[in-house]
């Protein structure tokens, strides 16, 4: 038997989750970057799924969305991990639950 | 499409990124980060695109990793060893891990197998993105000169 | 010509580059060149509107992306041309008011910018970009330049309004899935035979609604208003009660209305109730103010319950007759544009005594009339317009509203009367503290109004008696469109 | 000419305006001018005035209207118009000429004060708006100049702007009469949506017309009913009276305007000028909401005779007094007699404004001094106005033959001899004609007889410029008497629509004998119980608690202070409570449910992971702190509200499908 979409939607889904589950529950601030970066990745494989299962020929817009994502969530985690030295500098910590001066 | 392949990539990078984000050590969990990602890319090759897993790769394990590594080796006095964990986030998580598969398992027509397909060449996709797609990828450029330039500016500026 | 209302948008974004630019000391004269230029375009607006037609008309429209529906159209008809004459007004009145800095003023003009596109755009997404544009500039308006309590108001009327926003961008989402546009004709041809099928029908008017509600605001969604009209700065405040506030009317009579009537008629009753309660709780609570500032952000509240009751009383009974829906719409529309004006001025005045006095309590002041009785009779001009005095702008929007909703829902309106009695109260109470009795010590120094000043009240105040004594030349405006909307209705 | 003036209506109240908003403009200083301004401004409305009067009296049932449109919304037009019909024209006639008089006096009466020239626009205004009311031709303008009458009230009473009691009365009139014109208001807007016309004469399609009046069917009653809330505000009829007394705080000239020729005779007017919605599908004269009028009537006039007959403030006992002849009017319109109550609102008009600007002459002459317990013996130093005040007080009693106040008394007591429904009112207003001429007997007494006390001792006469209104006044008061005999009803029949004659015959009625007797009986009773004026009344000896009960005007307005105002206030602070913590907390709470869930990541563990068994306070105090912490600024916790949206959204969706 060969692997059907909802196969594929479930793996992402629980890389969605278990990337959350590490953004949400983890107190050091590279823990949460790497629960995002899994995240993106788990919405990248989704749409990579849906591209390879949709009717053919299909326009290659899944892998499009997908490059740039990968792009935009490279730019992110540069700028994101260069945060997290700058904050760990300033705080000398980089667990979130002593930085709360982003108050609203 | 290989079923066999399927599951065993599935089960590694799953528990890669099971590990990746409940390890204590954070260096640990950054390898297995890399690991899941590898992971993620072979799913890719899997699916047929194969530029994309590579970029992947390429992006991910090659770049991101080891930015995450350094970052780690430079802030490695607090970072060594992370003690809190928060299990309501546990929970939550949890909780949208069931709502979505239910969500999926009760949608039909996805149980279906995947057609026939070209392969997808580079040449397509440089094509495209010459095309259909040069504004995006104009923007794209400037996004990322902007965030290597805010990069830069965010680790610089303690020195100056 | 058709590209008249696109100048208008771009004008102020433009101006708001040259301000940021510009050398620090001339950033609020760019501004307000800016505004001139809009003032004059906004002119020609009316000028070439033709108000015997009822549609739109100097209709732009262009594809913006087509894959989701978008597209760059923009269009007046009366309802949007009194709106872009209002901000036309409204806002060179409050950079005068106001001295400020580049920041400010680009802020400003980049709002400006926003409120326009709201009003003439008739493609949801275009005019949802519009509508949540114009939201950072208030919320960083107040944050940055406020006063006390500035961060906790700022962030309570962001999330307040950027909730709403999001229930109603869900909602268009959904009715976008089923009916496969963004165009408000478009969606209003479907409105009339159930726009969403069932539950989803519900959910998406709840969604709308909420908006709108909360942008109003609506009791008892209002609770965000004091707390950021009173830590707004004047010129901020003045914008936001006078332009600001109608963006959620003006959502209700362009979305709400057209797109949903079946739901907001079985409903009608409670939205009725609530009209009610903001009219007779703001007041109250007014009543119970002691802080100018606040007082007046309350009475906002009650004057746009007003609004409401005519909106919704159109809609509360199944048969409606013409002639009533025609009075309580008109009405509606006046009362928008006088609200705007005099509450704006309301708070202009608030802000010229807390400028001098360095405070702002009800009883910080007494026995004013005798050092500056130009400033008193001035601000009593606007109280009164307010509170509804006959020969003022207040009451014709009114005497329409009830005349319309007590033909529409006599009991409700009976209730809502009752805000009128305690908006008197409520200014008298003020006059009396500030103006009369013995010179209070503190008051002893106060500067009357000053020439800059005189000749920044005296064109608002002499709109107040134009429309108070001939309404006319406002009614013209959208009486073709109200008589469309009411044919629409029945 | 007839035809000019009923085309120009407008102009009447278009001089007084214009001449207070020229007025306005003016600097304090150029008193002579603002002055002048008014004065020539009252002399040409008076002039068109008699202009307007003449034409009106070619033929019985003259009317002419001028019907124009104000503004167009949606497809239809609301019009406004102008009319003139017998009742404007005598009303105009004596608003003006009293408003003169008014306006000399002034000069003498406020020539040391700062604000002269705000003092005079202000009156202006108030004689402007008041010919609105009495020249509308359509109800909606009649509110809007009633309004307006009320705005300038409300400025002339807080005249004296220094003076907090001065404010605070000026607000009590413009709030208590606002409560009234709320009735008004509504129904107004009520006879708008039944008839579709606001206008009274329309050639046939008029509200008052036939046509609009069949329309109405039996919402009449209750619109009749709410348009007399108005005029009970404006009025002052019970039980809303109470604002009158206190607008005494104005300036003498201003309470003569007020409750002598304008403001309070608006209300009267109201009634009487839509008299056929209050008469519509009447059985013998008898609708429920013109008995409701006449008990109204009846109430107010007994109680505020009987609190005149307690009060030592010369100006509040006139006050009194003219609420109660506001309620004697109210009776008289009641019971059928529209035109019997509108000649005594014009005989009360002359001899309440003389009866006011006597009074101002006699503060002006104590400096200032209002207390009639230290008045006394003026008679000597001050003979004219203890003339002219002796007139007005025997017009105002009802002295027959030669003062106006009696025939037009008379008039009144023999149209409520005629009400089918009871013949309670006739004898209670018998009652009013001794109490009215009790009160006035021992004002006179206490002011103008016995020995100076107090500041009387210094008192002098007014200057020519006060006492020359008086004269005029006096003359008109004796004058006026002539007009309203039954040997020559003609002014009863000019307003009536029918044409007069004269036959002597009709001089002496019965009647006539009664009301002599029942005024000697309050004069001889007056006299009798004060001969000897002193700092304690009679009364106040003999019974202190009914002179005390009264002397505070039956405690009226410290039992509305208690209820009604206490319950308001009440409102007022728990509205704002209310919002500030209850409304405000509970859309917060749904957000406040989303984000505990989501700050939850920090409470969960520490509370059921780590802790364990807690007392309660505690757990108390960390919710209070759950709650708060909403606010700092940890990612995570934003992420989780974040992440709880989207379960939000999933439930959603599981709704729907």
């Amino acid at each position: 038997m060969n692997p059907t979409l909802q196969l594929f939607l479930i793996i992402s889904a629980a890389l969605f989750c278990i990337g959350l589950l590490a953004a949400l529950s983890r107190r050091h601030a590279i823990f949460i970057l790497i629960g995002i970066e899994m995240m993106l990745a788990a919405a990248g494989l989704n749409f990579i799924a849906f591209w390879r299962f949709a009717p053919q020929p299909a326009p290659p817009t899944g892998v499009m969305v997908t490059v740039f994502a990968i792009a935009i969530a490279a730019a992110e985690a540069a700028v994101g991990l260069a945060l997290v030295i700058t904050v760990y500098r300033h705080y000398r910590t980089t667990n979130v639950d002593q930085i709360d001066q982003l108050k609203g | 499409m290989n079923s066999v392949a399927f599951v065993v990539i599935a089960i590694l990078t799953l528990a890669a990124a099971l590990a990746a984000a409940s390890l204590q050590k954070l260096i640990h969990a950054a390898l297995c980060f890399a690991a899941a990602f590898v992971g993620v890319a072979a799913f890719y090759f899997l699916l047929g695109a194969e530029f994309v897993g590579l970029v992947q790769v390429f992006v991910y394990v090659g770049a991101v990793a080891v930015l995450i590594v350094f970052t780690i080796l430079l802030t490695r006095r607090d970072a060594e060893r992370e003690r809190g964990f928060h299990w309501s986030g546990a929970l939550i998580a949890l909780a949208i891990f069931a709502g979505l598969l239910w969500a999926i398992v009760r949608t039909s027509g996805l149980s279906v197998a995947a057609p026939w397909i070209a392969p997808l060449t580079v040449r397509q996709i440089g094509e495209a993105l010459m095309t259909d797609y040069v504004w995006p990828l104009q923007c794209l450029g400037l996004v990322l000169t902007a965030a290597l330039i805010g990069a830069l500016v965010l680790v610089m500026e303690e020195k100056g | 010509m058709a590209h008249l209302i696109t100048g208008l948008i771009f004008i102020p974004i433009l101006g708001a580059l040259f301000v940021s630019v510009a050398p620090r000391d001339y950033g609020r004269a760019v501004a307000l060149g800016s505004n001139l230029m809009t003032v004059l375009v906004a002119l020609a607006l009316w000028r070439y509107f033709d108000p015997a037609t009822a549609g739109l008309q100097m209709i732009t429209r262009q594809p913006w992306i087509p894959n989701i529906g978008a597209e760059y159209f923009l269009g007046i008809d009366g309802l949007s041309l009194l709106l872009v004459l209002l901000t036309s007004v409204v806002f060179p009145f409050a950079l005068l008011a106001q001295r400020a800095g580049r920041g400010f003023c680009a802020l400003m003009l980049v709002m400006q910018a926003a409120l326009y596109g709201t009003f003439t755009a008739q493609n949801f997404i275009l005019w949802f970009l519009f509508y949540e544009m114009s939201l950072i500039p208030a919320f960083l308006l107040i944050k940055v330049w406020g006063g006390e309590n500035r961060d906790r108001a700022a962030t309570k009327f962001f999330l307040y309004t950027f909730l709403g926003s999001v229930a109603m961008l869900l909602s268009f989402l959904a009715i976008y899935l089923v009916r496969g546009t963004f165009d408000f004709a478009a969606l209003a041809a479907f409105g009339k035979s159930g726009l969403l099928p069932g539950k989803l029908g519900w959910l998406a008017f709840a969604g709308i609604f909420l908006g709108l509600a909360v942008k109003v605001p609506l009791f008892p969604f209002h609770t965000w208003l004091p707390d950021a009209y009173e830590a707004a700065p004047t010129g901020a405040a003045m914008v936001l009660t006078g332009v600001l506030s109608k963006m959620g009317v003006y959502g209700f009579m362009r979305l709400l209305l057209p797109l949903f009537p079946n739901e907001i008629k079985i409903m009608g009753p409670a939205l009725l109730a609530l009209a009610v309660c903001s009219i007779v709780f703001a007041s109250l609570a007014a009543w119970g103010q002691s802080d100018l500032k606040r007082m007046v952000a309350y009475l906002s509240i009650n004057h746009l319950g007003y609004c409401m009751l005519g909106l919704f009383a159109v809609t509360a009974t199944t048969a409606v007759p013409p002639r009533e829906a025609q009075a309580a719409l008109s009405g509606v529309f006046l009362q928008i544009f006088n609200h705007g004006i005099t509450a704006a001025a309301l708070f202009y005045f608030v802000g010229l005594l807390e400028q001098r006095r360095g405070l702002r309590g009800l009883n910080d002041f007494g026995g004013l009339m005798q050092r500056t009785p130009l400033l008193c009779g001035w601000m009593s001009v606007a109280m009164f317009s307010s509170l509804g005095l006959p020969g003022l702008n207040g009451f014709v929007g009114e005497f329409l509203i009830f005349k319309g909703s007590f033909a529409l829902a006599a009991g409700y309106t009976a209730v809502a009367v009752l805000g009128l009695l305690i908006t008197a109260i409520v200014f008298l109470r003020a006059m009396q503290a500030l103006f009369s009795g013995p010179l209070d010590e503190s008051c002893r120094e106060l500067p009357d109004l000053r020439l800059g000043e005189k000749w920044i009240v005296l064109p608002v105040t002499l709109l107040m008696f134009g429309v108070g004594i001939s309404p006319q030349f406002i009614l013209t405006i959208f009486n073709s469109t109200v008589t469309q909307m009411v044919r629409l209705l029945g | 000419m007839s035809n000019w003036i009923g085309a120009h209506l407008w102009l009447i109240l278009a001089v007084p305006l214009a001449g207070s908003l020229v007025i306005l403009s003016l600097t304090n200083s150029r008193r002579t001018a603002a002055a002048a301004l008014a004065i020539v401004g009252q002399v040409l409305a008076f002039v068109l005035s008699l202009g307007a009067f003449l034409p009106t009296l070619q033929a019985p049932g003259y009317r002419v209207f001028t019907n124009f449109t104000w503004f167009t919304f949606g497809e239809q037009t609301l019009r406004l118009g102008f009319l003139l019909d017998p009742l404007t024209a005598v009303m105009l006639v004596m608003i003006t000429l009293v408003s003169l008089c008014i306006f000399v006096f002034s000069v003498g009466y406020m020539a040391s004060d700062k604000n002269f020239t705000r003092f005079f626009a202000y009156l202006s205004f108030f004689s402007a708006a008041m010919l609105g009311v009495v020249l509308a031709n359509s109800l909606l303008l009649l509110f809007v100049c009633w309004e307006l009458v009320g705005l300038a009230s409300y400025l002339l009473i807080g005249f004296w702007i220094k003076r907090p009691s001065a404010a605070a009365a000026a607000k009590k009139a413009f709030i208590i009469t606002r409560i009234g014109d709320l009735g008004f208001f509504l129904g107004m807007l009520w006879l708008y949506g039944q008839s579709g016309t606001l206008l009274f004469y329309d050639g046939g399609n008029g509200a008052l017309e036939s046509h609009g009046l069949l329309s109405l069917g039996a919402s009449a009653t209750f619109i009749a009913l709410l348009l007399f809330c108005g005029a009970v505000g404006k009025s002052g009829q019970f039980p809303l009276h109470v604002w009158l007394p206190d607008a005494m705080e104005g300036p003498t000239p201003v309470s003569a305007l007020i409750h002598a020729a304008t403001m309070v005779a608006a209300g009267i007017f109201l009634v009487a000028r839509v008299y056929p919605l209050f008469s519509l599908g009447a059985i013998a004269g008898v609708t429920p909401s013109l008995t409701v009028v006449v008990w109204i009537g009846v109430v107010t006039a007994l109680i505020s005779a009987l609190i005149a007959l307690a009060q030592w403030d010369i100006k509040r006992i006139l006050a009194y007094s003219t609420v109660s002849q506001l309620g004697l009017m109210m009776v008289s319109l009641g019971v059928g007699g529209v035109v019997a109550g509108i000649m005594h609102l014009l005989a009360h008009g002359f001899f309440k404004a003389l009866l006011f600007l006597g009074s101002g002459s006699v503060i002006h002459g104590c400096h200032e001094e209002q207390d009639i317990r230290k008045m006394g013996g003026l008679r000597g130093r001050m003979p004219v106005t203890f003339l002219t005040y002796a007139i007005g007080m025997m017009a105002l009693s009802g002295v027959p033959l030669f003062f106006s106040g009696a025939w037009t008394k008379e008039e009144i007591l023999h149209a409520t001899l005629q009400w089918p429904v009871s013949r309670a009112p006739h004898f209670l207003m018998l009652a009013g004609v001794v109490l009215t001429a009790l009160y006035m007997t021992r004002q006179m007494i206490y002011v103008f007889f016995g020995h100076p006390r107090g500041s009387a001792e210094h008192a002098h006469e007014s200057p020519p410029v006060m006492t020359a209104p008086l004269i005029v006044l006096a003359v008109c008061v004796i004058a006026f008497s002539v007009m309203l005999t039954p040997a020559w009803p003609w002014l009863f029949r000019y307003l009536a629509g029918a044409t007069a004659s004269f036959a002597f015959s009709q001089l002496i009625q019965p009647g006539l004998f009664i009301a002599l007797a029942l005024v000697v009986l309050g004069i001889a009773l007056g006299v009798l119980i004060y001969r000897r004026p002193g700092e304690l009344d009679p009364m106040e000896q003999s019974l202190p608690a009914l002179f005390r009960f009264l002397q505070h005007g039956m405690w009226l307005d410290e039992l509305y202070d208690r209820t009604v105002l206490a319950f308001a206030r009440g409102a007022a602070r728990t509205s704002d409570w209310l919002d500030r913590y209850f409304w405000d907390g509970l859309v917060r709470g749904f957000g406040a449910l989303g984000s505990s869930l989501g700050s939850f990541t920090k409470g969960f563990d520490e509370r059921a992971i780590n802790a364990g068994a807690n007392d309660a306070a505690a757990a108390a105090r960390d919710l209070g702190g759950l709650i708060s912490r909403r606010h700092s600024g940890q990612i995570q916790t934003y992420l989780g509200v974040v992440a709880v949206g989207m379960l939000a959204l999933l439930l959603l969706y599981a709704w729907l499908t």
